[in-house]
């Protein structure tokens, strides 16, 4: 048991460059219950993620985009175990984790760390920096008190805070220097993979960048792999290697940032990189397609209601994703067959 | 010094305002707030005229004697002296004077005042005390593990377990010991089916079905307390139980937990969904740590409020029941019987029923005072404010 | 503009002059904190007071001096001439009466009509927002449209009385990419058709680039920069409007880092001497601390509150 | 709304039944049986108390008491052992004579709160605000049974008014209108004293619901519509406030037996306090247990009656 451990963690040091996949998602499931009727039995199942498909390789960063309510938060907390999971495996280095117990997990626990969008309520306000950053040291394995302040300090100046902030509490802190605060707690444990939720969408504009250029430089230090959730396509595009892009709880392309910003395929892609208003010029809309409501037939695609280019194939059954360019994939037949 | 001096120096070190923790900034929140200020001013006086008082009248020969009759000097009014012709030395009330008069059996109203704070006190603090700890772990449990759900084994384990504790409370030591052998048994065997299969609910087997919620249970019970008339209910329990403050301050606080349990679950449930929670579960700190460490100190404020107003309502409660009869056994006074008994002298001793009767009103809007300004000073849109 | 709390003076507002004219969409743009919201109510004549106090200054809508008109005629004016749209439509909208109720009640509010022409007015104003089956979403409750469609709602309420001016505050923060650009969109058309002004309150810089006629840049309580969008994105003369478009993330700047503008935004209790961004500022010279700087002008409608770039005669 | 309906039927039930098992245990587990009361008496020979025993089930299993108990409840056969009366027919007797007490006293409670909650909402910190909180708390804090004196003191001292009891004794030969003065007076008081500690807590809670509300975005919204200050604080604001008391309404119900015990007490009314104190010094447990169960069942159908009337005026609620 014990030197399986060591093996998976002696394997697991991250070389860049080399395309392991760190993280390996597949079919992944989760649907939420509607309680309703006499005796509250569940009537209705919302299906908040419906099986997605997620590579992530070893110290790059994967964006995942979609509007709020997609389902990308729930992704990335089963992926932490925050949330069980329905259905669907999930492996981190090679190892399926989601059939494991809490205890055989809990080696393990300390790879995978979150950032958090809301920096107000991602730090205890009853515990000042040190304390709250100083769990995560312990968690390390760092025993005594003088080496558990070094690290405490140490992992402060590398977020870019003064180790002079460590005894105060989080209400006396701007959001940008919570959020770093909130980086520090994450990386006490040393992790491997950071699944990065929102972490600048709350943030002041000119605090953004700092918060970005700090992800970068600690990827580029420690050989970190990100999660990057966002809706801001902007941004996105700067800091990611790869993006998946999802609609209603199904990843509906997925693609290397540049095959994806040059070349979308997906008629919802599409229509959110046309949405994204673009700095330079006014923006050319497209005219809005206004949503159909008919009822959707049971696995059809769920974007058929708003697309401009749905066709009757698009309502017969389960769409799969279709290879159109390396590493380039999409989900919907139509834009597929337009291959060059 | 003044707010401006102390805000325009920001810390060197870290370029912010200097230093504050949340217990300054509550503090400083609280000197601002006159009334709630106040408030805790006189409970502070409350609580130490309280202690002198269990000091001073309490033991054999105590410097205060309130069970002294002096039935020569009966209804004498506050500061009037003593006739010492008539009196032996040692039922001279030691301060020279009646401070608050003397009652229908020439007792000295102030010895038996301060007797009256220390029952006062130790009801409030013991009644709420009970009442908190109470709503703290039902409210904590029916937040926090409030989707778990009980299943027919445990309520099997727990029946028999019960009926165990009752047949060795009342001698059956053998029947005792079956009864925690059979929950034993249970208990194994639920354990080892659980390791076994760990499947869908449905697909389990009838003993480790889900039965109901623990939140369910507990909300329930929250609910059947809460039909009970609660004046009425201690006024029962404490009629039928031999009059004792002990008795007292027991079943007050087991028929006031219920609000307690209710907002503690409230700020669990919300807590517990905070992001701070879901960064600790994911650092992999264990559930107890979590409970008491991050959850519980970010509860405690209402919980707080709640109890400073719950002592002004036990103690008025008390004070009520003293004052139908049912409190505190006589001889030993209490501010509700001293103004019970004063009744029936109203029109010619009022200060039997003004002393008790303000010093009741002081103390009691005090708690309230200070227990409204700990709210607002508590509430975090205020606190963002300043 | 200056709000009184306890302790210092927060300067939410310092010393602002804007201009909106007719048929324009002006822009303010600004981190949080920085007193665009807070402007826009004293525009409106809804800062609460106390806390808050105009210090000084004239709001002039139309030639006429708002602040000093009595408070029945500024509130003959709000709703009717000035409307105003808020960042959360679903607080902003009251829940228990159906939108229809709502922007009926402010038509006759401000106009002597019949209930039934004032329902007919409303209908059409659905309409006008894009919102589809208006007779029938009338008589929702707001908790029963989705975000877009509310802030739709809010938008037919603010046209309710055909007004000159529309302050909209945010009002695309809290919904999803898409829907935002069909927000703007329809303020566009809006604006086109109704010939009105807009006043823009944003802290999303690509948001502005799409609508814009003039824009300003705020920072602590400060305008820093004017002008048109032409000058604001490609001639920008203030450091801080510089920096900030020079930190917003691109597919154009992968690979480089990204310019940052150090520091944070400064607490309005706290706000440093002289000019208010030279402790972020990579400009700054001793003057900077000491004296508030005055707007420079570059001609045609452009200036800056920035003597050390005019000095230099733009950035190296 | 059916499903909810019959959901929260049988929830309600379920907890009734488990009340009336709570105070069935508490009442019999208590240490000390009635017919041990006064030994003394000569009326309790030990025949008498066996007979005693046998005539009210006691010496049955606890069980089985329990289901007796509740059978005569539902027949209505109950009976009182102190006088052996229909419990129902002495319930119901000092339910007439509470109620005007009741209505009156939460008449003036509901009349009084909302203006003077609103008032002070909408002039925060204005000297009619600080008047009132002030008063409030005072009222909070004072102990009833000690108001009660103060007044009975000024009405008695100042006005020459009777105020103990229902009525004047010997009054029943004067004229009409003598005697309807003499029932109002006797009830003033008492209703007045009632209401006090309701009307501090509530134009308390109006207050702070108030400006909870005034600080919502949707009544900044009313103000930028242009609506006249008394459309934003009457129709906006006020609305929205009232919501949760009307879910009050449903809960002022129980309050017809459990508020009263000290002040009627005091007043010597002879009303369902009373009653339940009499019942209590005299361990007359059908009466104690029956009381506690209406008490429960208003309880239960004013919380049914609440959440009713919440789904009628909160168009966000819709089950």
């Amino acid at each position: 048991m014990k030197s399986e451990a060591e093996r998976t963690s002696l394997q697991g040091v991250p070389q860049p460059g080399q395309n392991v996949p760190i993280l390996q998602v597949r079919d992944l499931k989760k649907s939420f219950p509607v309680k309703r009727g006499l005796m509250q039995r569940t009537r209705q199942l919302v299906r908040a993620v419906d099986g997605v498909d997620l590579d992530i390789a070893a110290g790059r960063t994967l964006g995942l985009v979609g509007e709020s309510g997609c389902g990308k938060s729930t992704v990335a907390r089963m992926i932490l175990r925050l949330l069980k999971s329905d259905s669907g495996t999930i492996r981190f280095e090679g190892r399926v984790i989601d059939a494991l117990s809490e205890k055989q997990f809990k080696p393990l626990r300390r790879s995978i760390q979150m950032i958090f969008q809301d920096p107000y309520s991602s730090l205890n306000p009853r515990m000042t920096v040190a304390q709250s950053i100083a769990e995560g040291v312990r968690i390390a394995g760092i025993a005594g008190r003088r080496q558990q302040r070094e690290r405490i300090e140490e992992l402060l100046t590398m977020v870019g805070m003064p180790p002079a902030v460590a005894d105060r509490y989080p209400h006396e802190f701007s959001g940008g220097q919570r959020q770093r605060v909130g980086i520090a707690r994450a990386l006490s444990v040393a992790p491997r993979l950071i699944l990065c939720d929102e972490p600048i969408s709350a943030l002041d504009v000119s605090i953004q960048a700092q918060i970005i250029n700090l992800l970068k430089d600690l990827q580029d230090r420690l050989g970190l792999s990100y999660l990057f959730i966002s809706h801001d396509l902007h941004v996105v595009s700067y800091i990611c290697d790869n993006v998946c892009v999802m609609y209603r709880g199904r990843i509906v392309e997925a693609a290397p940032a540049d095959a994806l910003f040059d070349d979308p395929r997906h008629p919802y892609t599409h229509k959110l990189l046309a949405s994204a208003p673009s700095l330079l010029a006014k923006a050319e809309q497209p005219p809005p397609v206004e949503a159909r409501r008919d009822p959707l037939p049971p696995g059809a695609c769920t974007y058929a209601q708003q697309c401009p280019e749905m066709d009757s194939a698009c309502l017969d059954g389960p769409t799969a994703m279709h290879q159109v360019g390396p590493d380039h994939w999409v989900r919907c037949p139509p834009a597929a067959g337009k291959n060059p | 010094m003044t707010a401006d001096t102390r805000n325009s120096a920001l810390d060197a070190a870290t370029g912010l305002p200097p230093a504050r923790t949340p217990w300054e900034e509550t503090w400083r929140l609280l000197r601002k707030n006159r009334l709630a200020f106040s408030g805790l001013l006189i409970f502070v006086i409350f609580f130490l005229v309280a202690v002198a008082g269990i000091l001073l009248t309490a033991g054999s020969r105590p410097v205060l004697d309130p069970a002294q009759v002096r039935l020569q000097e009966k209804l004498l009014p506050p500061l009037s002296l003593p006739n010492h012709e008539v009196l032996p030395p040692e039922a001279l009330p030691p301060l020279g004077r009646y401070l608050l008069g003397t009652d229908d059996l020439g007792r000295d109203v102030f010895a038996r005042m301060l007797q009256g704070a220390w029952v006062s006190l130790t009801v409030g603090f013991v009644a709420v005390g009970i009442a908190v700890i109470i709503g703290i772990i039902l409210g904590g449990l029916a937040g926090y593990y409030g989707d778990q759900e009980l299943e027919v084994g445990h309520l099997l384990v727990w029946t028999t377990g019960v009926i165990a504790a009752f047949l060795l409370l009342t001698n059956r030591p053998a029947g005792a010991a079956a009864a925690a052998a059979a929950s034993a048994v249970i208990w194994i065997v639920m354990r080892r089916e659980r390791s076994l299969y760990e499947g869908p609910p449905s697909r389990r087997r009838w003993f480790t079905r889900g039965l109901v919620s623990v939140d369910t249970l507990i909300m329930r019970a929250v609910d059947v307390m809460l039909c009970f008339p609660s004046f009425f209910l201690i006024l029962t329990v404490v009629a039928l139980l031999p009059a004792s403050l002990y008795n007292i301050m027991v079943v007050i606080g087991l028929t006031s937990w219920m609000g307690t349990t209710r907002f503690v679950r409230a700020e669990f449930l919300s807590l517990r969904e905070q992001d701070f929670v879901a960064a600790a579960r994911a650092l992999g700190i264990g559930d107890m740590r979590i409970i008491f460490r991050h959850i519980m100190p970010n509860a405690m404020a209402p919980v707080l409020v709640s109890a400073t107003l719950g002592i002004a309502t036990a103690i008025l409660t008390e004070a009520g029941l003293s004052f139908l009869g049912f409190g505190v056994p006589p001889p030993h006074a209490t501010w509700g019987n001293i103004l019970s008994d004063g009744k029936q002298f109203i029109f010619d001793a009022p200060w039997l029923t003004f002393a008790p009767g303000i010093v009741i009103l002081i103390v009691v809007l005090a708690f309230n005072l200070f227990g409204e300004g700990l709210r607002d000073i508590m509430n975090p849109k205020l606190r963002e404010r300043n | 503009m200056h709000f009184h709390g306890e302790g210092p003076v927060a300067r939410a507002v310092d010393g602002i002059d804007f201009q909106i004219h007719r048929r324009q969409t002006v822009c303010i743009v600004g981190e949080s904190g920085c007193g665009k919201t807070v402007t826009a109510l004293a525009v409106m004549g809804l800062l609460p007071m106390p806390p808050a106090r105009i210090a000084g200054g004239r709001i002039l809508f139309d030639g006429r001096s708002l602040l000093d008109l009595p408070a029945d005629q500024w509130r003959t004016l709000r709703g009717r001439r000035i409307a105003m749209v808020f960042q959360e439509p679903m607080t902003s909208l009251n829940p228990v009466f159906t939108i229809g109720d709502q922007i009926r009640e402010t038509i006759l509010a401000h106009e002597a009509l019949k209930e039934a022409q004032a329902r007919l007015r409303t209908i059409s104003l659905l309409n006008d927002v894009g919102i589809e089956d208006p007779e029938r979403r009338a008589s929702d409750y707001p908790h029963q449209l989705s975000g877009g469609q509310r802030q739709r709602a809010m938008i037919a309420m603010a046209l309710a009385c055909g007004p000159d001016l529309i302050i909209a505050d945010e009002p695309t923060t809290a919904l999803d990419v898409t829907v935002q650009a069909q927000i703007l969109h329809l303020l566009q058309r809006l604006q086109a058709d109704k010939q009105m002004a807009i006043q823009y309150i944003t802290h999303d810089l690509s948001v502005v680039s799409a609508i814009a006629d003039r824009i300003y840049v705020m920072y602590a309580g400060v305008m820093v920069e004017q002008g048109n969008p032409g000058q604001i994105f490609q001639q920008a003369r203030h450091p801080y409007t510089r920096a900030l478009l020079d930190a917003l993330p691109t597919k154009e700047k992968r690979g480089q880092r990204l310019a940052t503008i150090p520091g944070t935004v400064p607490h309005p209790a706290y706000k440093p001497s002289g000019c208010p961004f030279h402790p972020r500022c990579g400009f700054r010279e001793p003057a900077c601390e000491r004296d508030f700087p005055q707007m420079c002008d570059y001609g045609d409608g452009h200036g800056a509150r920035c003597p050390v770039i005019q000095r230099m005669g733009g950035f190296p | 709304m059916t499903a909810f309906l019959g959901r929260s039927l049988i929830q309600k039930t379920i907890t009734l039944f488990l009340v009336s098992v709570v105070s069935f245990l508490i009442i019999h587990l208590a240490p000390g049986e009635p017919s041990q009361i006064d030994p003394l008496n000569p009326k309790f020979s030990p025949e008498m108390v066996e007979r005693m025993r046998q005539e009210f089930h006691l010496d049955k299993p606890l069980h089985i008491q329990y289901l007796l108990f509740y059978r005569d409840l539902f027949s209505g056969r109950i009976v009182s052992w102190r006088d052996n009366l229909p419990v129902l027919n002495k319930i119901g007797e000092r339910f007439l004579n509470s109620l005007p007490l009741f209505i009156v006293g939460t008449l003036l409670t509901w009349t009084f709160s909302f203006p003077v909650g609103i008032r002070s909402a909408i002039r925060r910190d204005g000297p009619f605000d600080k008047t009132t909180t002030f008063l409030a708390y005072v009222l909070i804090s004072i102990p009833g049974f000690f108001f009660a004196y103060i007044l009975i003191i000024l009405v008695v001292t100042q006005l020459h008014v009777p105020v103990i009891g229902m009525y004047s004794f010997g009054i029943d030969t004067a004229s009409p209108m003598v005697r309807f003065m003499d029932r109002v007076w006797h009830l003033v008081l008492p209703s007045v004293l009632g209401a006090t500690g309701g009307i501090a807590v509530l134009s308390r809670y109006v207050r702070s619901q108030m400006l909870e509300i005034i600080g919502q975005d949707y009544v900044r919204t009313a103000r930028a519509k242009g609506l006249p200050d008394d459309a934003v604080y009457y129709r906006h604001a006020l609305r929205n406030a009232l919501l949760p008391f009307v879910t009050m309404f449903g809960l002022i119900l129980p309050g017809l037996i459990g508020g009263s015990v000290i002040i009627e007490s005091i007043f010597s009314w002879p009303g369902m306090g009373r009653m339940a104190y009499e019942a209590i010094l005299a361990r007359d447990y059908p009466v104690i247990l029956t009381l506690n169960f209406i008490t429960a069942v208003l309880v239960l159908v004013g919380t049914l009656i609440s959440d009713l009337l919440y789904m009628v005026v909160d168009p966000r609620i819709r089950l």
